[in-house]
């Protein structure tokens, strides 16, 4: 077993790498950030419709993007895994959840901060919402499992089979919320109908979601290094490392 | 420049409330996720000061057994 | 034939024993022995496919055991620290239904004849869950009776027993190996049990 | 194997019966909970009726969920069925189908007094009766892979839940939606078919999937 | 012993942080299942919420009962508190405390948002947290009985409910009816002291007739 | 001084056993034998008070011990077929909290003594269910060390402990009697015990 995991990819070559690569991509996401707050804030125009409210949407939409991604992105890793029974694809799954939920979150929070003003309610039951809704209760469940699993072969591969169950059902879901609200009243305003956008919005929200990835894989890094730290405690290059003192 | 002035800037257009609410959950949230990060990085560092002469302990036993 | 080879196991982050070696033949007794927590309950696990050796491989009749899983349940009887029993059914009623589970169906003739040899006559139609201690690990134990299989994997099967119930289940073994059974056995009490071929295996 | 899992399934349901009851009793009390806390206006009861009849009988089968295969669990018979010489896909349909008959099948036999209660009329009751006979086996098949998931957890009873909630949501919408339909007189057999799609695509894979989920919990 | 008692409970919840964040999922999830099969109607929804919300708190409390004594009683620690030389029903006491502090505490934090997802007025919310406050006390208390007279029998975990859901009734009732009064423009203050009074006699009682169901159970 | 006065069981529609007589001075051992099911598990659970006699009585000092209950239980010390540990708390939180419960407090320098004594040294900080069969039983036993009480009812302790474990269980037990504490047991396993006052009580 333990040549099969080396063969695909060994977490001590990969955890000095990703040390390396930290670094570059948190300094991408600040600049990246920055720029981002600066067209959305000074550069983007008043919207005529929505004011000056519309500027959450440089937070929302690459939130609620990140949440979807992180959420595949986590499954495949997930999947190969437990595929592959590679333990490196498992910690990125493991390392990827919280910040997939936390954009999860972030879409959920922003989005009610924008639905009161323009909708004159916090929440109404639309498709797009409840989805995301559920997305959060399935990143919840998926951390809760590995969290209540001390084995960490175990959670590995519990973990995965509910990420791959989760990714299946998300369109199911997705369709079914959205049927299931045609045959009432629709909301007041849909998401779909945004207004026509300003390029230089375009540009703002396009750089916001470029700073989200960034930040994401900078922190996913990091964690997922803890990660192989805790895990591999027992092996010699860990060790190694200690005694240089690099832990 | 879309702002005459820093309170101009802060209301927003009245909806400040809800834009900085935003901003502010989103700060939050990346400041809370890379604290509890760098904690649990030092929660290792220090177990393995500890653990380190354990660790010693336990290679011998393996090496006799 | 049941192999092992240079068969490694961790469990959290400590590593319990590596490099184990052993090999059993028909009429073979296997005796795992070593102090509490030195890894037999863990190696036995493995020994049936419960889990997965951290490195190495076992290999029954040169195969391993996870290519062959079906194949190799169907001659292997595992009874460990947890009975198997359930609580609620009868004596007889749970000696059928796990032995008709491990591929054995068997009358209520054989069930009670079984049951009568192991020292249960009278209690058959009891709920296991009224029975004392070393009544359930007869219960457990009375499947070594009623299913043919040639491999036999006991973690502990004199726990519990009293006197008479020990001096049984050595004659049972014995038996079993006389007719080129084979047994894995770990157990802290000194029992001499005669056998043609004997391996210890001492886990540290 | 797969007569005698359920044989023995059934038997122990039997020496068992208050499970059964329990279960049972359970969906009702939920569903007669609610005019308690809502008030009694017919009105607004009979629209929520085929919500609160779902959810509640959603609930109901999901917490019986982790009695499938824990106490196998605990006493150490799973262990033997991991290692017994059969196909475990097999055996977790027929502990799957055990499971339906035991806690599923008695619901859809008790929604339509409960519809009553509800001011339902009879044609939305049929709907609802068929409804749940076409989703309840779904939820005990999906079930399944979540009980199998958090075997031997602690606080597992409400893990489950945790897992298999926003899988139970499809189910839930077209389920009640199937009524909700029918009760507006709009056509409600396309909601119908889903489910069936559901339960079909779930026959299928969810005992495969429970079953590989039993070899990683129990290893 | 009766601190001692609280910090052992405290520390198994630390220990096991998802239980804690289970069962409070478990309420949301459950609120939030309720929008999906009732369908997205703000006003219907609204009428909806203390209602829903008082029943998901009854039943997530409820559904964590059976954790409060049954893993002691299954590795037998139950059995030396019985024979510790303390007061049982202090003991009693001592579990509760500790198993509304990490079951209904949360609840009632979260309730707010909850109540906001119904698009529940401001001083409405302020009611229902209010009542959660005072009222799920008295579901821990009344519920460590039906803990205490179910333990070790199969299907516990349901058998609890029925006993205890005739018992919650009142607090359901009263909790709702505060939140509903004061959406009606009506006074609820007097909800509000029943469901004070019920905490009062129940703190007196429910301890000591806890403790006395756990003697008989472990006869 | 415990004292059994006619004490009948009856389980089911079984009597188990009736008119069993024994008493228990300062320093003795009372070992309860008898095959399984005889009603070894039975009786002890009678004589710490978490069952009443079908008839008869028991009396500590002259006094039924229902009537004495707390009084009674501050100074017993009983350890079952079930370790009694929580398998979450890790092996010194378990130690501490149960003495605790049982009214003795000790601090966690006496805790990792105790645990050393008893073997558990280098573990005290994993959780008990990652731990091995014997190991939790140790976790049980150390209560006996690290609670001062004068009674001990044990139902055979010395299941699942390796031949060390055996040995150290059975000095623990010498040096309690020796001081004066009282020792009731049962096992099926032959072990000696020096003691100057052994009583043999058989249950059939
Ligand atoms: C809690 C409430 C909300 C949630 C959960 C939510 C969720 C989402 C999600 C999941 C997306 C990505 C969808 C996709 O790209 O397919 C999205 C995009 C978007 N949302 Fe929201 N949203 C919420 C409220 C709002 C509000 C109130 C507005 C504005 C009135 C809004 C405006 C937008 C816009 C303009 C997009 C980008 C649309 C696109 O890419 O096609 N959202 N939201
Ligand atoms: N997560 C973990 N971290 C550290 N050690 C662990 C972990 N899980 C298991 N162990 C150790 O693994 C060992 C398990 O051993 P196992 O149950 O196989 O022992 P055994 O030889 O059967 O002992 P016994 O005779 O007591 O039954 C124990 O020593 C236990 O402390
Ligand atoms: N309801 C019942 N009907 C008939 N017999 C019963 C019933 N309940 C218990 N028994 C019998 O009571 C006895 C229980 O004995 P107990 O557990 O005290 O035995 P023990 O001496 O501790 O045995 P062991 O050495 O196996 O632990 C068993 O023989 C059991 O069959
Ligand atoms: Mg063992
Ligand atoms: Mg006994």
């Amino acid at each position: 077993m333990a040549i099969n995991w080396f063969k695909y990819s060994s977490p001590a070559s990969f955890y000095s790498l990703a040390g390396k690569m930290i670094p570059l991509f948190a300094a991408a996401a600040i600049i990246l950030l920055i720029m981002g707050l600066y067209v959305g804030f000074f550069v983007a125009p008043t919207d005529f419709q929505q004011g000056e409210a519309y500027r959450i949407i440089f937070i929302h939409v690459p939130a609620a993007w990140m949440s979807m991604f992180l959420y595949v992105v986590m499954a495949c890793w997930a999947g190969f895994g437990l595929a592959f029974n590679t333990r490196l694809s498992s910690m990125m799954a493991t390392a990827i959840a919280p910040t997939g939920a936390m954009f999860t979150f972030l879409a959920l929070w922003t989005g009610s901060l924008w639905g009161k003003p323009m909708w004159g309610t916090w929440w109404v039951w639309d498709a797009r919402l409840t989805s995301e809704l559920i997305l959060l209760f399935l990143y919840i469940g998926f951390m809760s499992l590995q969290a209540a699993i001390d084995d960490p072969r175990r959670a590995d591969k519990a973990g995965a089979i509910i990420a791959l169950v989760g990714v299946v059902n998300i369109p199911i879901i997705y369709f079914s919320v959205q049927w299931w609200n045609t045959l009432h009243q629709g909301a007041s305003v849909s998401v779909n109908q945004a207004p026509a956008m300003a390029s230089t919005m375009l540009m703002g929200m396009l750089i916001m979601v470029f700073a989200s990835w960034m930040y994401s894989i900078a922190v996913i890094l990091k964690r997922v290094r803890i990660i192989i730290l805790e895990r591999e405690s027992h092996t010699a290059w860990v060790a190694e490392l200690q005694k240089e003192g690099v832990v | 420049m879309n702002w005459s002035s820093l309170s101009e800037f802060l209301s927003m257009g009245g909806y400040g409330f809800y834009v900085w609410g935003s901003y502010a959950m989103t700060l939050i949230c990346i400041i809370g996720e890379i604290l509890l990060i760098s904690n649990r990085r030092r929660t290792l560092e220090k177990q393995y000061g500890h653990t380190s002469g354990l660790d010693k302990k336990r290679d011998i036993n393996e090496t006799t057994s | 034939m049941l192999q092992g080879i240079e068969v490694a196991c961790v469990r959290g982050d400590r590593e319990l024993f590596k490099g184990v070696n052993f090999s059993l033949e028909m009429g073979g007794l296997l005796q795992v022995s070593g102090p509490n927590g030195s890894g037999k309950t863990s190696l036995l696990r493995m020994m049936c496919g419960l889990s997965l050796p951290a490195s190495g491989e076992i290999r029954w009749n040169g195969v391993s055991i996870g290519t062959l899983s079906e194949e190799y349940f169907a001659c292997t009887t595992y009874i460990g620290h947890l009975a198997g029993v359930k609580d609620d059914l009868t004596v007889t009623e749970n000696l059928c239904i796990s032995s008709a589970m491990a591929g054995f169906e068997i009358s209520s003739d054989d069930a009670s004849n079984v049951l009568n040899t192991i020292g249960l006559g009278g209690r058959e139609h009891l709920p296991v869950k009224v029975l004392s201690q070393g009544q359930r690990r007869r219960v457990a134990l009375a499947r070594l009776l009623a299913c043919n299989t040639t491999l036999w994997v006991l973690d502990e099967p004199f726990v519990a027993l009293d006197v008479a119930a020990v001096q049984l289940l050595r004659e049972i073994l014995e038996r079993h190996l006389q007719q080129d059974g084979m047994v894995v056995m770990t157990t802290h009490q000194e029992i001499d049990i005669n056998a043609s071929l004997i391996t210890q295996l001492q886990l540290s | 194997m797969f007569l005698w899992i359920i044989k023995r399934d059934l038997l122990l349901a039997v020496r068992r019966r208050s499970d059964v009851l329990i279960t049972l009793f359970f969906f009702v009390i939920v569903v007669s909970l609610f005019p308690l806390s809502v008030g009694p206006e017919m009105n607004l009861l009979r629209t929520m009726a085929p919500g609160v009849v779902w959810v509640a009988a959603l609930l109901a089968s999901m917490l019986s969920l982790n009695r499938m295969f824990s106490s196998d669990y605990q006493d150490g018979t799973l262990e033997q069925m991991l290692i017994s010489p059969q196909s475990l896909s097999f055996l977790v349909l027929g502990k799957t189908l055990a499971h339906w008959l035991v806690t599923g099948l008695p619901l859809v036999l008790m929604a339509p007094v409960l519809g009553i209660q509800y001011d339902l009329p009879g044609d939305a009751l049929f709907v609802l009766v068929i409804s749940l006979l076409i989703g309840t086996p779904v939820l005990s098949l999906i079930g399944a892979i979540g009980a199998a998931l958090t075997l031997g957890l602690r606080g597992g009873g409400v893990l489950v839940s945790l897992l298999v909630l926003p899988l139970y949501i499809p189910i839930l919408i077209f389920g009640s939606g199937a009524v909700e339909a029918n009760m507006a007189g709009v056509d409600f057999a396309a909601h119908l078919s889903l489910i069936g799609a559901f339960f079909f695509v779930s026959l299928v894979f969810a005992p495969w999937v429970a079953a590989w989920s039993l070899r990683v919990s129990l290893e």
